[in-house]
C-alpha cells in the first residue's frame, strides 16, 4: 500500500526508518515516528469502527488521549492482546498487529449498521429501562441479546507474559505535562536546584510545540525544547519521564504516573525489562501545565469520517507529515481553528473554505487566512455533513447573531474533511481528582481548577491561556513560586522570545443549529463513543433529568473509554439550552482517575503470582516439603495439613497419625503459634487484666492457660502463658492472632495503663517449636537430654530449661492432645537441627510427623476448643463451658468482665458449646451443619445452633462433633437433628465435649 | 493516600505504614461495674463520626509502632496536627 | 545439665528474668533464615559484576532492649555494656567495632552484636542494667541482608516508600518500614550500601523479591 | 403515569420522541406532611413509594440536599443476594429479595435485575468452614445457597484461576443462584418515578440544617431553601450522613462514615456472566451488560466523608482480581470512584426507633446497602406507618448496642459490597 496522505518531506517522523503494521489483516506501511493512528491516515484508512449503539462508520476525529473513535484491538499473539488501545496514543513499531473491534462481517460493511439506521429511533436514551420487561420470564433471553452487542476490544485468554513494579518517587516539584509551560517550569525548578519529576504523556517532550510551525528565538521551536531537555538531563535530581501519563492526583500531593517502557517496541517486553511502571510520587508541589482539549462542534452527521477537529489536522500536518484529506472545510468559533487552514493550505492541498461562526472577526490568524486569499465564510456554519463512510460534502447556511438559528439560504461545498473548532476545553481532570470542583469562565468559555486544598500551581492551557508567550511566562512563575515555597533561592531563566499573536475574541458556540429542530434533525453527536447526541440529551431534559449527573447517567454521556473529553462540555451545553439555563447552573463534571486507563497488571505491578502476597515458613519447612507434605494456609503461615503416604487417602492418614500419637509418639512443627516476651515487675498485674482468669499466685516455672476476650466480652484468643522469672512470662497466641494480640496489648499499655510497669516484645520468628507427644515421648525425650524428666521432676503445667539433642531449650510440659507432651522450644537457628535428631531417634518408638487436622482432631477428642473455628466473636467464656477460666475475685474488672454481664450475655437460652455424638456412630455430621429440633416443620426453621467441629475419631471409633445449642448446657442426653442437603437428616445427642480421657490421666503421666 | 507525620520518629511517612484505630480519647471507665448497659454500649459503640473535625487514634504500625492522635478533616482530609497519647490537642473539633 | 538450671535459678534471683545461652556447641551448625537458598553456592557460580549485590550477615546475635531513654543510670549502663551510647535521636544509630546500635522507637533499640557474644552480653546487661527495663534475645527471629551497588536505591525505591535521597537518607540513618509486602529495618551504611534486618519467616519472600526486581540490574550473591 | 414498553417506545419513535411525559414532578413543598422522608436515596424512595402504597399515606415528602439517587445508590457496585447467616438478618434481605423479583413490573421500569448468581470463593479451610455454615443455616431458612467445589467451579467460570497453583488456591465455593444484580441508577429512578405518580413530592436541593425538637418530640425539619417544613413523623434515610443528622437531633450512632472506593474496567467482550466475590484474597467483581468489569475495593479504616479513599486499597482490589482472573493483566482500569457507607459495629443496619419521638433512622448499612434497598424501604414504610418497627426489623433496633444483642454478620458482609 503507498501512503497517499503522506508528504514527501516535513514532520518529526524518519522516512529512512520505515515500519510494517497489519491492520485488519492486511499489511501497511509508516515511518518511525508515527502514531498508529498517523499511520492508518498516511495509508487513507478512513474507517477504524462502528459505533457503541447504532453501529455508523467512525473515522479518527482527533490526535490525542481525546481520542472517541479509533479505538482497536492490539496484539500478535494471543497472551499479548491488548483491548480498547487508542490508535491515536499507540507509537507504531514494526509488526504492529492491530484490528477494529465492531462491525460484522466487517467494518466497512457492517450489517448492524442497517439494524442502526433503522433501529436508531428506537434507541432514545434509557430505552432499555421502558422495555424488555415483559413478559418477566424473558429478561434473561433480552440480557444476554444485550450483552452480545457489549464491550470493545477483548480480554487475552491466556496469562500475561510480561512484568510489571512499582516505584516510589519524592521529589520538590512534580510538573504534569513537557510544553512549553511545563518545561518552563521545570528548567526553573532544575535551576533553582530542587529535585524535579517531570512526565508527558507523549513519546517526546514539547508538547503543542511539537505539533506546530511556531517558532522561538527566531528558530523553530523545536530546538528550544532540544535545548532545555539537555539541561535538564544533566541534572542528577531531575527525572524525565516521557511515555508517562500522570494519571490520578491523590490526597496530599501523592501522585501516580503511569510510564509505557515497552509499548512503543513490541507487543512484548525484551527480556528482564517491565512492560509499564507505575511512579508513586510524593511531591511537596505539583505544578500542572496539562494544556487543553480542542472541542468539537455539534452539527449534524458530525461522525462521518473526515470530521475532525482543527488541532488535530495540523498535528498531523507538522508533526507526522499526513494530510488527512484533500479538500478541507473548516468551522470556526475562534481564530485557532484558522491555523489548520493555514497549514492544509501550506502543505498545498485544496482549502475549501473557513466557515466562520463569528461575524467579522480580526486577528492576526485570521488576515494571515485572508492574505493567503482563503474563502472565509463569517457569521455562518456547517449545520450538516453528507457522506456516509466519508464525508463528500458540507451544507454551509448563515446564523443568527446569538447562533441559536439558522438564517438565509444554504449553500453546499464539495470537501471530504470538516475540521471544527468550538474552542478549548483546559485539562483541569487531574485538579478535581482530590475534590476540588471546577470553576466556569465565560471569557476563557471552559473550566478552570477551582480552589483547592492541595499544594498545587497551574500554568499555561489550564489556565485557559492559549498563546504560547503567555505560557513559557506561567510556567517559569510556577517554577519560581515552588522554589520559594521549598525554600530555595529564586532561579535565573531568561525565557526565549515568542512572538504574541492577536487573539480576536472567541464566540460561545457549541451547538450548531439545523433547519429542523434537533428532534429531527440528523443526528448531531455530542459524545461519539457512547452514541449521545443532542436530541437524547434534550429528551432526557424533558423527562425531568435536569441534575447534569442525571443527564449524564441517562445518556451515558462521557461513560466512555475516553470519559468524554470531547463531548462533555458540549453537552452540558445542550442541557442548559434545553433547562434554560447557564452551564454552571447546569452544574459541573466531576472528573475522577484515571485520566487515561492503565492495565490492571501495571497497577499491582510485581505483586502477582508468587509474589502475591509473602508466604511464611518455619525452620524446618524444608523438610516438610521434603517429606511430601500437604500444607494448609493459616494466615500467611504455610502449615504442614498431614503427611500422605503412597497411596493413603486422607483419612487415612489422619487415622494413621491419630493412632501414632495415641498409642506411640507423634511430632508436631508448632512454630507458628505467636509468642510474646513479657517483662516487667507488673507483667503479672497486666496479664490479669488482658486475660479472663487468675494470675496472681502463677509460680516460676509454671504454666497456665488463658483466655482473651474484648470489652465485649467474646473470646477473640487463647494460649498458654509460662511464668519465667517473677517478672518474666512469655505468652503464646494463636497463630493467626499474634499480630491482632500484640497491638491489643500494647495499645492498652501505650492508651490506658502507661503507668504499668512491663514491655511486651514479639518472638514468634525466634523460637522454633517441635512438639512431641504421645505415651512414647517422654522415652524419646529422654534419649536426647541427661536431664530428669521424670514425672516427680518435670510435672504437668511445668516448663524447664534443659540441653536438647546438644540444644539449649525451654521445654514446655503442656498437652493440647491430652497425651503426655513436651513442647521444646529452641532458637529457631537451631530448630532443623533438633527436629532431625528427634526424627532419628524417634523411629524406634514409632515417632509420626502429624499435621494440623490430626491436631484438631486429637484436642477435640479432649473437647479442647480453637479460638477461631469453635468461636465467632459472639460467644462468652461461660457460653463455651469454660466458666473455670474466668476469676471474678480478681480485684481489677478485667477486660471482657463488664462485657460478659451485659443484659443479653446473662440470658436464658444463649448458645452454647456442647458435645454431639451422632445416633449411628459411623455418621460424621458435616461442619457449619444447622441444628433443629424438628427437622419436618416449616420453613423457616428456628436454628439451634451450628456444628463448629466434626472429625471422624479413629481412637474411639465414633464420630466426634462440638456445637453450639440454645442452652445446650442444660440439655444433655437430649436429640437434635441436622438436616443435610442431600435431604437426609443425621440425629445427634447432646453430650459433654470431652470424649476421651475425661479424667485427663494421660497427659499426667 | 495520606501522608502522616509521625511524632514519635520525627518524620513524615506514608499511610500505607500506619493504621487508625478510631476515635480517640474514649478513656475505658475506671469502674466498669459501675456502669450502666447503656453506659457501657456507649464506651463500647457510640462515636462522634463528624463531617469535619476529628480526633483520631492512630499507630505507626510498621515503624515504631507508638500510638499517637491526630486531628484530621474528615471532609478535606487535611490533618491539622499529630499529637502523642496523654497531650491534649491544640485545634480542637467542636 | 544442672549447670544451666543452676544458673537460671541465679539470674531469676538476680535479674527476676529467665536467660540462659541459647548457642550451642560448635558440633551443632546454626542454620539462618535464608540457609535452604544455598547463598555460599550461588556466590560461587553466579555473575561479578552487577547493578546490586547481595550478602547475608548471618547468625548474628540480636538482641532487643527497651527501656526509659530519660534514665541516666540506664544510659550509662548500656554504655558500661557496649562502650559505646544508645542512640537518642530518632531513626539514627551507633556502633563500636563489632556491636552496632539500632534506634526502633524512642523506648527501644535493636543491638547486633557477633554470634556468640550474645550470651555474655546479655549477662553482663543483665548485671549491669537498673530499673525498668528488657532485654530479649531475637537472634533466631532474624537475619541482615546486606545490599549494595550501584542500582541499589532504585531497586529499593521498589520496595519502600521511605525517601532514600541522600539529603533525607543520610548514612547511618534506620528506618522501620515496609519492604515490599513484608517489614525491614533499614539502615544506610554507604552511599550505595544499606543493612536489612528481616523477619526470619518472611525471609524467603524477600529473597524471591529480590531476585525478581533486581532482573533488570543483575544480581551477585556473595558469600 | 405513563406506561412503558417496547410498543409505546416504537409508538413514540414515530414522532421523534418528543412527546415523553416527565417522570416526576417537580413541587415546590407544601408547608406540612404526615411523613418528611430525608434523604432521596434508593431506600428513602422505596420508603416513599411503599408509604403511598401499602399504606395509603401520599402526603409524604422526600426531602434530598442534591439530586434524586445521587449518593451511593449510583456509587454501588449492584450486588443484590440475601445468603446472610443469622436467621435475623437472613429474613430482612431475603425480604427484600423477594420484592426484587417481579419489580420492574411493579415499577414498570426495568431495574435489569438479572439473577445470575453470586459466587463465594473459599481459599482456606476457615474459609470453606463458615460458608458450609452459611449454607447449611440459609437451607433452614429458605434461602437458596450451595456448595460447589473447585471441580465444578471451574466449569461454572472459566475464567476463574481454580488451579493448585495460586497462592490460595479455591477450595470450592458457595453460591446462591437467585443472587445477582440490578441496574443501580434504574432503581432509584423507578421508585421515584412510582412515588411521584402516587403523590409524593419529591424535593430536590433542599437541604435539611437542623431538626424542630420540642420536649422530645420531633415536629418538623427546617431547610436551607425552604424553612421550616412540619410533619408528625420524620424518617431519616442518608447513608453518607447519618451521623451528621443525628447530632442535629441531639444524639450519637453506632455508626462510623468511611469511604468505600470502587472501580471499571474499560468495557470489554463479556467473559463473566456471575458475581465472584472472595473474602479471602478480598476483591469481586462482575461483568456489566456495557462490558466493563465491576469491581468493588475495600473499605478505608477511617472516618471520610470526601468519597474518596487511599490509592492502596486500588492497589490491593486488582491484585486479588488478577490473582482470581490471570487473564485480566493486561484489561485497562478506566475509572475509580468513591462512596460514604456508614458501617456498624456489627455490620447490620440499623431500622430503628430513637430517643426523639416520632423520628425513626434507617441506616448502617455499611457496604450492602444496594442490595437492601426494596427491603429496607418496606419495612421502614412500615415503621413510619405505625410508628414502631415492623417485626422483621425489630431486633434491628439500636437498643441492641446496649443489651449486646449484635447480629455480627461480618463474615456474611465479607468483602465490602
Amino acid at each position: 500500500m503507498t501512503q497517499q496522505n503522506r508528504l514527501t518531506s516535513g514532520g518529526r517522523i524518519d522516512r529512512s526508518t520505515p515500519l510494517t503494521f497489519t491492520y485488519n489483516g492486511k499489511q501497511y506501511k509508516g515511518f518511525k515516528g508515527d502514531t498508529l493512528a498517523s499511520a492508518m491516515l498516511a495509508n487513507g484508512i478512513d474507517v477504524v469502527a462502528r459505533s457503541f449503539k447504532y453501529s455508523r462508520p467512525r473515522g479518527i476525529v482527533a490526535c490525542g488521549a481525546e481520542e472517541p473513535n479509533a479505538v482497536l484491538q492490539l496484539g500478535a499473539t494471543e497472551a499479548t492482546q491488548v483491548p480498547n488501545v487508542r490508535a491515536t496514543q499507540q507509537e507504531l513499531f514494526d509488526g504492529l498487529v492491530s484490528a477494529s473491534t465492531n462491525g460484522w462481517p466487517s467494518v466497512d460493511t457492517d450489517v448492524m449498521g442497517m439494524i442502526g439506521k433503522m433501529g436508531g429511533n428506537m434507541m432514545p436514551p434509557g430505552f432499555y429501562y421502558k422495555t424488555f420487561m415483559f413478559p418477566e420470564s424473558l429478561w434473561d433471553t433480552y440480557e444476554s441479546m444485550i450483552r452480545k452487542a457489549a464491550g470493545i476490544g477483548r480480554a487475552p485468554k491466556e496469562k500475561d507474559p510480561d512484568t510489571y513494579d512499582a516505584i516510589n518517587q519524592h521529589c520538590d516539584v512534580m510538573i504534569v505535562g513537557a510544553g512549553p509551560a511545563g518545561l518552563a517550569a521545570a528548567l526553573t525548578a532544575a535551576r533553582g536546584g530542587a529535585r524535579v519529576i517531570i512526565a508527558d504523556e507523549q513519546n517526546e517532550f514539547g508538547g503543542s510545540l511539537l505539533n506546530s510551525t511556531e517558532q522561538l528565538d527566531g528558530k523553530p521551536a523545536t530546538e528550544w525544547v532540544r535545548a532545555v531537555v539537555e539541561e535538564l538531563s544533566t541534572y542528577d535530581d531531575v527525572l524525565l519521564l516521557p511515555r508517562s501519563t500522570v494519571n490520578g492526583y491523590h490526597d496530599h500531593n501523592f501522585l501516580t504516573i503511569h510510564e509505557r517502557r515497552t509499548d512503543h517496541l513490541a507487543d512484548i517486553a525484551p527480556v528482564n525489562t517491565v512492560r509499564q511502571r507505575m511512579h508513586r510520587v510524593r511531591a511537596k508541589w505539583v505544578v500542572l501545565a496539562t494544556g487543553a482539549h480542542e472541542r468539537p462542534l455539534v452539527y449534524a452527521n458530525n461522525d462521518v469520517p473526515g470530521c475532525m477537529i482543527t488541532g488535530a489536522v495540523s498535528a498531523y500536518i507538522n508533526r507526522y507529515g499526513v494530510v488527512p484529506g484533500n479538500e478541507l472545510v473548516v468551522m470556526t468559533t475562534n481564530d485557532y481553528g484558522y491555523q489548520a487552514a493555514l497549514d492544509w493550505a501550506d502543505a498545498g492541498r485544496k482549502v475549501v473554505a473557513i466557515v466562520d461562526t463569528r461575524e467579522a472577526a480580526v486577528g492576526d490568524r485570521t488576515e494571515a487566512a485572508r492574505q493567503r486569499g482563503l474563502n472565509i465564510i463569517s457569521g455562518s456554519a456547517v449545520i450538516e455533513v453528507q457522506g456516509t463512510k466519508r464525508v463528500t460534502g458540507v451544507s454551509v447556511a448563515g446564523l443568527s447573531a446569538s447562533g441559536a438559528k439558522v438564517i438565509g439560504s444554504v449553500t453546499k461545498l464539495k470537501a471530504d474533511t470538516v475540521a471544527t473548532s468550538g474552542g478549548w476545553s483546559p485539562v483541569i481532570h487531574l485538579s478535581c481528582h482530590t475534590g476540588s470542583r471546577p470553576v466556569w469562565s465565560d471569557s476563557v468559555v471552559g473550566f478552570l481548577p477551582g480552589p483547592t486544598v492541595q499544594k498545587q500551581l497551574t500554568a499555561g492551557g489550564i489556565n485557559g491561556q492559549y498563546e504560547t508567550a503567555v505560557a513559557l511566562q506561567e510556567g517559569l512563575d510556577a517554577g519560581q513560586k515552588a522554589l520559594a515555597e521549598v525554600g530555595l533561592a529564586v532561579a535565573d531563566v531568561v525565557l526565549p522570545e515568542a512572538k504574541t499573536l492577536k487573539v480576536a475574541a472567541p464566540m460561545s458556540l457549541f451547538h450548531i443549529p439545523h433547519l429542523k429542530p434537533t428532534s429531527q434533525a440528523p443526528k448531531q453527536f455530542v459524545d461519539y463513543q457512547t452514541d449521545v447526541t443532542a436530541a437524547g440529551i434534550e429528551i432526557a431534559c424533558r423527562e425531568g433529568f435536569e441534575a447534569i449527573e442525571h443527564v449524564k447517567r441517562y445518556t451515558a454521556m462521557g461513560f466512555g473509554t475516553d470519559q468524554g473529553k470531547l463531548g462533555n462540555i458540549n453537552g452540558m451545553a445542550v442541557a442548559a439550552k434545553a433547562l434554560n439555563k447557564t452551564i454552571p447552573e447546569t452544574g459541573t463534571t466531576v472528573f475522577r482517575p484515571n485520566y487515561t486507563p492503565i492495565a490492571f497488571g501495571a497497577i499491582i505491578g510485581r505483586n502477582a503470582g508468587a509474589l502475591f502476597e509473602p508466604e511464611r515458613y518455619t525452620a524446618m519447612h524444608k523438610w516438610h516439603v521434603e517429606q511430601g507434605a500437604m500444607f494448609e494456609d493459616v494466615g500467611q503461615w504455610k502449615r504442614p495439613w498431614y503427611y500422605p503416604q503412597k497411596g493413603e487417602s486422607m483419612q487415612q492418614s489422619l487415622n494413621r497419625e491419630c493412632m501414632a500419637v495415641r498409642n506411640a509418639v507423634g511430632i508436631l512443627d508448632a512454630s507458628t503459634l505467636g509468642k510474646i516476651d513479657v517483662q516487667g515487675k507488673d507483667a503479672r498485674e497486666f496479664l490479669g487484666r488482658v486475660y479472663s482468669n487468675a494470675w496472681a499466685k502463677l509460680a516460676i516455672g509454671k504454666c497456665r492457660y488463658g483466655l482473651m476476650c474484648g470489652e465485649d466480652g467474646m473470646v477473640f484468643d487463647d494460649g498458654v502463658t509460662a511464668c519465667l522469672g517473677e517478672n518474666h512470662f512469655v505468652m503464646t497466641t494463636t497463630t493467626g492472632g499474634a499480630a491482632h494480640v500484640y497491638e491489643w496489648l500494647e495499645i492498652y499499655h501505650q492508651t490506658e495503663w502507661p503507668e504499668l510497669e512491663v514491655y511486651f516484645n514479639t518472638v514468634t520468628d525466634h523460637w522454633s517449636t517441635a512438639t512431641i507427644t504421645g505415651p512414647n515421648s517422654r522415652k524419646l525425650l529422654e534419649e536426647l537430654t541427661d536431664f530428669d524428666v521424670s514425672n516427680d521432676n518435670f510435672r504437668y503445667m511445668d516448663w524447664k530449661q534443659i540441653t536438647v539433642a546438644g540444644v539449649p531449650a525451654r521445654v514446655f510440659r503442656i498437652s493440647f492432645t491430652g497425651e503426655l507432651s513436651f513442647e521444646i522450644n529452641v532458637q529457631a537457628n537451631y530448630g532443623m537441627a533438633v527436629w532431625e535428631k528427634l526424627i532419628e531417634a524417634g523411629a524406634k518408638y514409632g515417632l509420626t510427623p502429624y499435621g494440623t487436622e490430626t491436631m484438631h482432631v486429637l484436642r477435640a477428642e479432649k473437647g479442647f476448643i480453637i479460638a477461631g473455628q469453635d468461636t465467632d466473636g459472639s460467644v462468652h467464656p461461660y457460653d463455651l463451658g469454660m466458666g473455670w477460666c474466668v476469676s471474678n475475685q480478681k480485684p481489677f474488672s478485667y477486660i471482657g468482665k463488664r462485657g460478659m454481664n451485659r443484659s443479653d450475655c446473662t440470658r436464658a437460652n444463649r448458645k452454647q458449646l456442647v458435645g454431639l455424638k451422632t445416633k449411628d456412630p459411623k455418621q460424621v455430621i458435616p461442619e457449619g451443619s444447622a441444628a433443629v429440633l424438628d427437622p419436618n416443620g416449616p420453613k423457616p426453621l428456628e436454628i439451634q445452633g451450628h456444628i463448629s467441629s466434626s472429625y471422624w475419631s479413629e481412637t474411639l471409633g465414633h464420630s466426634i462433633a462440638m456445637g453450639f445449642i440454645k442452652g445446650g448446657l442444660d440439655k444433655m442426653g437430649e436429640t437434635v437433628y441436622y438436616p443435610l442437603g442431600d435431604g437426609t437428616v443425621i440425629e445427634a445427642e447432646i453430650c459433654s465435649p470431652i470424649f476421651f480421657d475425661p479424667k485427663g490421666e494421660r497427659q499426667n503421666v | 493516600m495520606l501522608h502522616i507525620y509521625c511524632p514519635h520518629c520525627g518524620e513524615y511517612r506514608e499511610e500505607e505504614e500506619f493504621h487508625c484505630a478510631g476515635q480517640a480519647h474514649i478513656a475505658r471507665p475506671l469502674e466498669p461495674e459501675a456502669c450502666s448497659d447503656q453506659e457501657w454500649g456507649e464506651y463500647l459503640f457510640f462515636r462522634k463520626n463528624p463531617r469535619g473535625l476529628h480526633h483520631e487514634l492512630w499507630v505507626h504500625a510498621a515503624g515504631c509502632r507508638k500510638f499517637f492522635n491526630m486531628t484530621r478533616d474528615t471532609q478535606s482530609y487535611e490533618i491539622k496536627e499529630v499529637y502523642k497519647i496523654g497531650e491534649q490537642p491544640s485545634v480542637v473539633a467542636e | 545439665m544442672s549447670d544451666l538450671n543452676n544458673m537460671t535459678a541465679a539470674e531469676s534471683a538476680a535479674t527476676k528474668a529467665a536467660v540462659m545461652n541459647q548457642v550451642p556447641g560448635p558440633e551443632i551448625e546454626g542454620q539462618s533464615p535464608l540457609h535452604h537458598a544455598d547463598l555460599a553456592s550461588l556466590a560461587k557460580q553466579g555473575p561479578k559484576t552487577s547493578g546490586v549485590h547481595l550478602r547475608e550477615l548471618k547468625l548474628l546475635g540480636h538482641l532487643t532492649l527497651r527501656c526509659n531513654p530519660a534514665n541516666a543510670d540506664q544510659l550509662a549502663a548500656v554504655e558500661r555494656v557496649l562502650g559505646v551510647a544508645l542512640p537518642l535521636q530518632p531513626l539514627t544509630s551507633s556502633e563500636n567495632g563489632n556491636y552496632s546500635i539500632r534506634w526502633m522507637s524512642p523506648d527501644e533499640w535493636l543491638i547486633l552484636v557477633p554470634g556468640l557474644e550474645t550470651f555474655d552480653i546479655e549477662t553482663k546487661f543483665r548485671d549491669e542494667m537498673p530499673g525498668h527495663y528488657s532485654l530479649v534475645n531475637s537472634s533466631g527471629g532474624s537475619t541482615v541482608l546486606e545490599l549494595s551497588g550501584e542500582n541499589v536505591v532504585e531497586l529499593l525505591k521498589k520496595a519502600t516508600p521511605i525517601d532514600l535521597h541522600a539529603k533525607s537518607f543520610p548514612v547511618g540513618k534506620v528506618v522501620s518500614t515496609l519492604l515490599a509486602k513484608s517489614t525491614a529495618t533499614i539502615r544506610r551504611t554507604g552511599d550505595q550500601r544499606f543493612e536489612l534486618v528481616i523477619r526470619r519467616s518472611f525471609s524467603d519472600y524477600i529473597w524471591l523479591w529480590i531476585q525478581d526486581a533486581s532482573l533488570e540490574f543483575g544480581l551477585v550473591v556473595e558469600a | 403515569m405513563q406506561k412503558y414498553s417496547g410498543f409505546g417506545l416504537f409508538k413514540h419513535s414515530l414522532t421523534h420522541h418528543e412527546n415523553w411525559q416527565r417522570v416526576w414532578r417537580n413541587p415546590t413543598p407544601k408547608k406540612k406532611y404526615d411523613v418528611i422522608i430525608i434523604g432521596g436515596g434508593g431506600h428513602g424512595l422505596a420508603t416513599a413509594y411503599y408509604l403511598a402504597k401499602e399504606h395509603g399515606i401520599t402526603n409524604v415528602a422526600v426531602l434530598e440536599k442534591g439530586h434524586l439517587g445521587g449518593g451511593n445508590a449510583c456509587r454501588n457496585t449492584t450486588i443484590v443476594r440475601s445468603n446472610y447467616l443469622w436467621d435475623e438478618s437472613a429474613a430482612l434481605y431475603e425480604h427484600s429479595m423477594q420484592l426484587w423479583e417481579g419489580l420492574a413490573q411493579e415499577l414498570n421500569y426495568n431495574v435489569m435485575f438479572s439473577q445470575r448468581g453470586v459466587y463465594h470463593t473459599c481459599h482456606t479451610l476457615q474459609d470453606m468452614r463458615s460458608n458450609e455454615r452459611l449454607v447449611a443455616a440459609n437451607r433452614l431458612q429458605g434461602i437458596d445457597n450451595e456448595m460447589v467445589d473447585a471441580e465444578q467451579l471451574q466449569k461454572e467460570i472459566p475464567s476463574l484461576d481454580c488451579s493448585k497453583n495460586a497462592r490460595y488456591p479455591i477450595m470450592g465455593a458457595s453460591v446462591q443462584r437467585r443472587a445477582g444484580n440490578a441496574r443501580h441508577d434504574a432503581v432509584a429512578w423507578g421508585y421515584a418515578r412510582a412515588a411521584d405518580a402516587l403523590g409524593v413530592d419529591l424535593i430536590q436541593s433542599c437541604e435539611v440544617i437542623d431538626m424542630e425538637i420540642s420536649d422530645g418530640k420531633i415536629t418538623g425539619v427546617k431547610t436551607k431553601q425552604y424553612g421550616v417544613l412540619k410533619a408528625d413523623r420524620v424518617g431519616c434515610v442518608v447513608a453518607g450522613n447519618s451521623g451528621v443528622l443525628a447530632k442535629m437531633a441531639g444524639f450519637e450512632l453506632p455508626v462510623e462514615s468511611h469511604p468505600l472506593q470502587a472501580l471499571v474496567s474499560e468495557p470489554i467482550k463479556p467473559f463473566l456472566d456471575t458475581v465472584v466475590m472472595s473474602n479471602h484474597v478480598h476483591g469481586y467483581m462482575s461483568q456489566s451488560d456495557k462490558g466493563d468489569l465491576v469491581i468493588g475495593a475495600g473499605i478505608d479504616g477511617w472516618v471520610g466523608y470526601g468519597q474518596r479513599g487511599s490509592y492502596g486499597i486500588i492497589e490491593h482490589t486488582i491484585q486479588a482480581i488478577v490473582e482470581m482472573f490471570p487473564c485480566t493483566s493486561r484489561v485497562r482500569m478506566n475509572r475509580q470512584w468513591g462512596g460514604i457507607v456508614d458501617a456498624c459495629p456489627d455490620a447490620s443496619p440499623i431500622i430503628s426507633e430513637t430517643p426523639i419521638k416520632n423520628l425513626f433512622f434507617n441506616c448502617g448499612w455499611g457496604t450492602g446497602g444496594f442490595k437492601g434497598t426494596p427491603g429496607s424501604g418496606n419495612l421502614f414504610a412500615h415503621t413510619l406507618a405505625d410508628g414502631k418497627p415492623h417485626p422483621i426489623a425489630e431486633p434491628f433496633s439500636i437498643q441492641r448496642f446496649h443489651t449486646g444483642a449484635l447480629i455480627d454478620e461480618h463474615g456474611a458482609a465479607g468483602v465490602a459490597h
